[in-house]
């Protein structure tokens, strides 16, 4: 084994040990807290009472409820984020204008639209997933900006040296290039979106994981609350992994490229 | 061999709508010159003399500011059928593999896919990147990539090669071999080739005549017929008359470097 | 610019399509907006429905449950639902200052029921030890936020004690058992779950400060009465009935109510023992109690001056 | 961009905003939009002013400004602390980078709940919140800040025998400023977000609950005006951060 594979192993050995360890004084961590607080439940309790929610199929129905509100939220920011993406790109004015604008969006906390939303689509699903779209559309919209940008001058000239037509010149040119950027920014929307729509039903709702998470709050019942919350995590991680497998399968050339 | 590309009284001005510099900036002085079938000419000049707009105004990517560009006779409007272009920097499509980026310019023409895999394949052998077919340009060197771009616009059969400074990226030994291939497949293809380069050298190795151009705004200084045997080898290129030339080219091209050393002398 | 609004519009239209109501075959769906599930103001509705009085009427009752009075009226105003059933009358008032033509219909719970609990080990013995600490309520304008205002200003604390929004009964006991609050709203029949676990100490009694007082009243939107006026008479005759109901056969209602909130049966037997006689009333709230209440929103900042009654309200549906 | 550019790229800003209130106001005075749903601007501009005379809206601002401001203190140094260790021992660094940014992605303001119960009601909560969301760039941005300072300048430090705290106050800090500076920038305005988020969900004080609050009051305007308040406060933090942030990279780069 050559000399910095060797050093490489020993350094991610000593890593996952280190990870190991700091993940065993968490749990002693919420132990102890468990033992000061007697409303916190011990972490046993919390994985036990997850295991319960998806065996029981308790949280099922709210699952697909968040699900829906994510996923329709998702496909309205992606519609409207690249379309205003597209529109900023092409006309420099409008970028001028609107773009410092857009990200002053970051600096904005998005949920006191909440209540504007709900007054317009109502208490039901709907406002929802307009909160879920508002949170998302921001970085779909920069990512393409990005993307067109960034297109590379000598590959609209080869273009242009080779009378490609405008149609010809988008779907050839500028559409593969933009792919990786674009979809980085879904990525990034995806999970905005999923919070979205979780502070959305934490404010008032009927059904969802984010009304789950209230809802054994209210009830006391504080362990299921954690397992929710818990089971949120991973959702999100999963949902994230995903989205990153994806974008590296998209952009192979781009991987490549950049070594 | 009748004219192929005749330049008349081509200049250009480029007026900036830039805020900075402000006023306008005259890139190309009065130029003509003419360029026969088969001949490989090459345009020589101090970095920033103008030559690669030249080269563009040739393409018709950019429209002259007076005097015109004729091919075959007929005045250029824009990029012209029977020529392609083969640019500095890396111009091939990193998220196609090699083959589909020489299918690039063919496939735009709306050639058949059998007939254009077909031809691709071959102009790919023709460039010696046989083999290499299903690499991505991320997985092959400068001088690979180079030679796609050269089959890219071989595909397209044209009767003219524009080459704006092609090999300008490479290492010095590289460029030499590159030049040496470009040589075989422009003797295999009898194109015509108008080449441009900073490189003395280069310009001797490569082309039947020499345009030496002036500083910015750029006018042809001097046109050097290079009366070297073909095939160019090590040999031909190291005799007493090269020496000479590359002599004589270089006295004329001191004087006009100097002027691209002053600050404002981009 | 223009295409972009044209594209907006499109959207939100798609967007309120996208969750079609559900139609059932020939009872008229009635959605209904109460206040949160365990309250005591609900019961005419659970036993209505269980015992079917709504259906004879030709009603499919569906309720959606809300966190507190506030909530309820809006459920109403954003037209999510077709009527409250348990809405707080200074909510209703305070949204009809503000321009929604909303209407008390009837009364629904006529006497105020709701207490605040502390910690039976807790030290607070009267309303005075809860100097300098936290008092939790529903949500702004509802009952709970009205009536802790009134009861601190007659005790003259209102500058001591704050005062915070804690949502639901089950919500403040959470927070007051995680020492969140010092002190939070209840009501039967839940509270009464609390108190025999000896877990929670009734601490304040609203109705020992505050007489007439219209819990909970029955609501509607002026457009949703002008257009189905039968399914309005309809509903009040059933709820009548089931008022009637409640006090002719106490075994069948607690079962009722027991099953429906899923609490022992001693707790609810406790529970109905101790409701006042005809506090579930289908009539005209007396004036003074509503004034009562209209004058608590004013007091909570909900809004600056009274309202003519009878603008805010519309007895005429009244079996 | 030259100052002429700058002022049309202002005036076609104040247009657009101009624009949009106007189609907004004509929207309600031709009662396609009811105004119980969305007030007309002339209204919300009145309530606004109203409200800078009342005494609501500073209560409000000075919580919310002194919950921003603690945190962002906290955040900084907590962020600074962890960013170092980071840079020092690289091991802690890939142990506990990926919890750290998956933390990041996940909707952390889920757990309200558990930081209402360990850190009570009111500011505690907002604040220690706000410091989870604000030191995590902070750490992030000061580690790759140290990590990416150019080798030369280290090369400099060490032929000159610096010792290392000296090698730290005079070479290194200095270099990686812009990039801790960008970590600052987020970690700070990702703190304001979350403090005025929670206080919207916690009901909790300030303007966040200024906002929910008259949601529930029913009272349009005041919910509007509230909005408006917390956009310009926002944007304007936002600014300032860009604009010290776009002086520093142009001294330094």
């Amino acid at each position: 084994m050559s000399g910095n594979a060797f050093r490489r192993l020993r350094g991610d050995w000593l890593v996952r040990t280190l990870q190991f360890f700091l993940l065993l004084l968490a749990f002693l961590l919420f132990m102890g807290i468990s033992r000061v607080f007697p409303f916190f439940p011990p972490p046993y309790r919390v994985l036990s009472a997850a295991g319960e929610l998806i065996s029981g199929g308790e949280i099922n129905q709210h699952l697909l409820v968040t699900l829906y509100e994510t996923l329709t939220g998702f496909l309205i920011a992606i519609i409207l984020g690249i379309w205003i993406g597209l529109l900023l790109g092409v006309s420099r004015t409008l970028a001028l204008i609107f773009e410092p604008i857009i990200l002053s969006g970051y600096a904005i906390p998005k949920i006191i639209f909440l209540p504007l939303l709900m007054m317009i689509f109502g208490v039901g699903l709907n406002s929802k997933i307009a909160n879920a779209a508002l949170h998302a559309v921001f970085p779909v919209i920069l990512n393409t900006l990005v993307g067109i940008r960034e297109v590379n001058g000598i590959f609209l000239k080869v273009a242009r040296s080779m009378n490609a037509t405008r149609v010809q010149t988008f779907a050839k040119v500028y559409f593969p290039s933009m792919v990786p950027p674009v979809f980085a920014g879904m990525r990034i929307g995806l999970g905005f979106c999923f919070l979205g729509s979780l502070l959305a039903e934490l404010f008032e709702a009927k059904m969802g994981l984010g009304f789950l998470v209230a809802h054994f709050y209210n009830l006391g019942q504080i362990a299921k609350m954690l397992a929710v919350i818990l089971l949120v995590f991973l959702l999100t991680m999963m949902i994230n992994a995903g989205m990153k497998a994806i974008e590296n399968r998209l952009s192979r050339w781009r991987a490549t490229w950049k070594s | 061999m009748e004219e192929l590309i005749s330049v008349k009284r081509v200049s250009k001005i480029f007026e900036d709508s830039g805020v900075n510099t402000g006023g306008s900036v005259e890139a190309v002085g009065k130029v003509d010159f003419q360029v026969r079938r088969g001949e490989f000419v090459s345009l020589l000049g101090p970095s920033g003399c103008g030559k690669s707009t030249l080269l563009d105004i040739v393409a018709g990517l950019e429209p002259p500011t007076s005097g015109e560009v004729l091919i075959a006779g007929q005045t250029v409007k824009g990029p012209h059928p029977k020529t392609a272009m083969v640019f500095q920097s890396m111009s091939v499509f990193p998220w196609r593999t090699a083959l589909e980026n020489v299918e690039f310019g063919i496939e735009l023409k709306g050639m058949e896919k059998k007939a254009r895999r077909e031809r691709a394949r071959q102009v790919t052998q023709l460039v010696g990147l046989a083999g290499f077919e299903d690499k991505y340009p991320s997985q092959l060197s400068g001088g690979m990539n180079q030679r796609l771009a050269i089959a890219r616009a071989l595909a397209l059969d044209p009767e003219i090669l524009l080459m704006d400074e092609p090999f300008g990226a490479l290492d010095e030994q590289t460029r030499f071999l590159m030049g040496l291939e470009l040589l075989r497949i422009w003797e295999e293809t009898r194109k015509t080739i108008l080449f441009v380069t900073h490189s003395i050298a280069e310009a001797i190795q490569l082309s039947d005549r020499v345009l030496v151009m002036s500083a910015r705004p750029s006018v042809i200084r001097e046109e050097i017929p290079i009366l070297l045997p073909r095939p160019r080898t090590i040999e031909t290129l190291t005799t007493e008359i090269a020496t000479q030339i590359e002599r004589r080219i270089w006295d004329i091209l001191k004087v006009e470097a100097a002027k691209g050393m002053t600050p404002d002398g981009r | 610019m223009k295409k972009c609004w044209i594209f907006l519009t499109a959207l939100v239209g798609l967007l309120t399509l996208s969750v079609p109501p559900p139609a059932s075959a020939q009872l008229r769906t009635v959605k209904i907006a109460l206040t949160s599930q365990e309250n005591m103001d609900n019961l005419p509705y659970f036993v209505g429905m269980k015992a079917g009085f709504f259906k004879e009427v030709g009603i499919n009752l569906e309720p959606s449950y809300f966190r507190g009075g506030g909530d309820v009226v809006r459920g109403v105003t954003t037209s999510a639902t077709d009527l409250a059933g348990s809405a707080a009358p200074s909510a209703v008032f305070i949204a009809a200052s503000k321009g929604e033509k909303i209407k008390v219909i009837s009364s629904n719970v006529g006497q105020l029921l709701i207490v605040w609990v502390v910690k039976a080990n807790s030290p607070y013995k009267s309303i005075k030890d809860l100097k300098g600490k936290k008092v939790g309520f529903s949500s702004p304008g509802s009952v709970t936020h009205t009536t802790i205002q009134a009861i601190l200003k007659t005790e003259g604390m209102e500058k001591d004690v704050e005062i915070v929004r804690a949502g639901t009964p089950g919500e403040n006991w959470t927070a007051v058992s995680n020492g969140v609050i010092d002190a939070g709203w209840h009501v039967s029949p839940a509270v009464y779950n609390l108190v025999s676990k000896g877990e929670a100490r009734i601490l304040i009694t609203a109705s020992n400060y505050i007489k007439d007082y219209t819990q909970s009243s029955v609501a509607a939107m002026e457009e949703v009465i002008e257009k189905n006026p039968d399914m309005i008479r309809n509903l009040l005759k059933a709820r009548a009935k089931a008022i009637k109901f409640i006090s002719e056969n106490p075994d069948k209602t607690m079962s009722i109510w027991a099953e429906e909130l899923k609490l022992p049966i001693e707790i609810i037997r406790l529970a109905y023992k101790d409701l006042p006689k005809g506090v579930y009333e289908t009539a005209s709230p007396k004036p003074e109690s509503l004034l009562g209440a209209m004058r608590e929103a004013i007091g909570a900042g909900g809004m600056k001056e009274p309202l003519d009654l009878k603008k805010v309200t519309d007895f005429r549906f009244l079996p | 961009m030259a100052v002429s550019e700058r002022i049309k790229v202002k005036a076609g800003q104040a247009a657009a905003l101009l624009l949009f209130l106007g189609v907004l106001e004509w929207l309600v005075r031709k009662r396609f939009v009811s105004v119980l749903v969305l007030s007309p601007p002339s209204a919300v501009a009145m309530k606004m002013l109203e409200d800078l005379q009342g005494r609501e809206l500073w209560t409000s601002l000075q919580v919310t400004a002194m919950e921003f401001l603690l945190a962002a203190l906290i955040s900084f140094v907590v962020g600074s602390f962890f960013g170092i260790v980071f840079f020092r021992f690289r091991i802690i660094r890939s142990a506990l980078e990926p919890l750290l940014l998956a933390f990041y992605s996940a909707p952390t303001i889920l757990l309200y709940p558990v930081f209402l119960t360990l850190f009570g009601l009111g500011s505690p909560a907002v604040v220690s919140m706000a410091v989870v969301l604000g030191s995590i760039p902070i750490m992030v941005n000061v580690s790759v800040g140290l990590a990416g300072v150019e080798p030369i300048f280290v090369k400099l430090g060490r032929s000159l025998n610096a010792g290392p705290w000296l090698m730290f106050r005079k070479v290194m800090l200095p270099a990686a400023t812009p990039t801790i500076f960008t970590g600052l920038r987020l970690g700070f305005t990702y703190a304001l977000v979350a403090v005025i988020a929670v206080e919207f969900i916690t009901f909790s004080g300030g303007l966040g609950k200024l906002v929910s609050w008259r949601y529930f009051l029913f009272d349009t305007e005041g919910l509007f005006s509230a909005i408006a308040f917390i956009i310009l406060i926002a944007s304007l933090m936002n600014r300032l951060l860009q604009r010290t942030e776009d002086r520093i990279r142009k001294r330094w780069t």
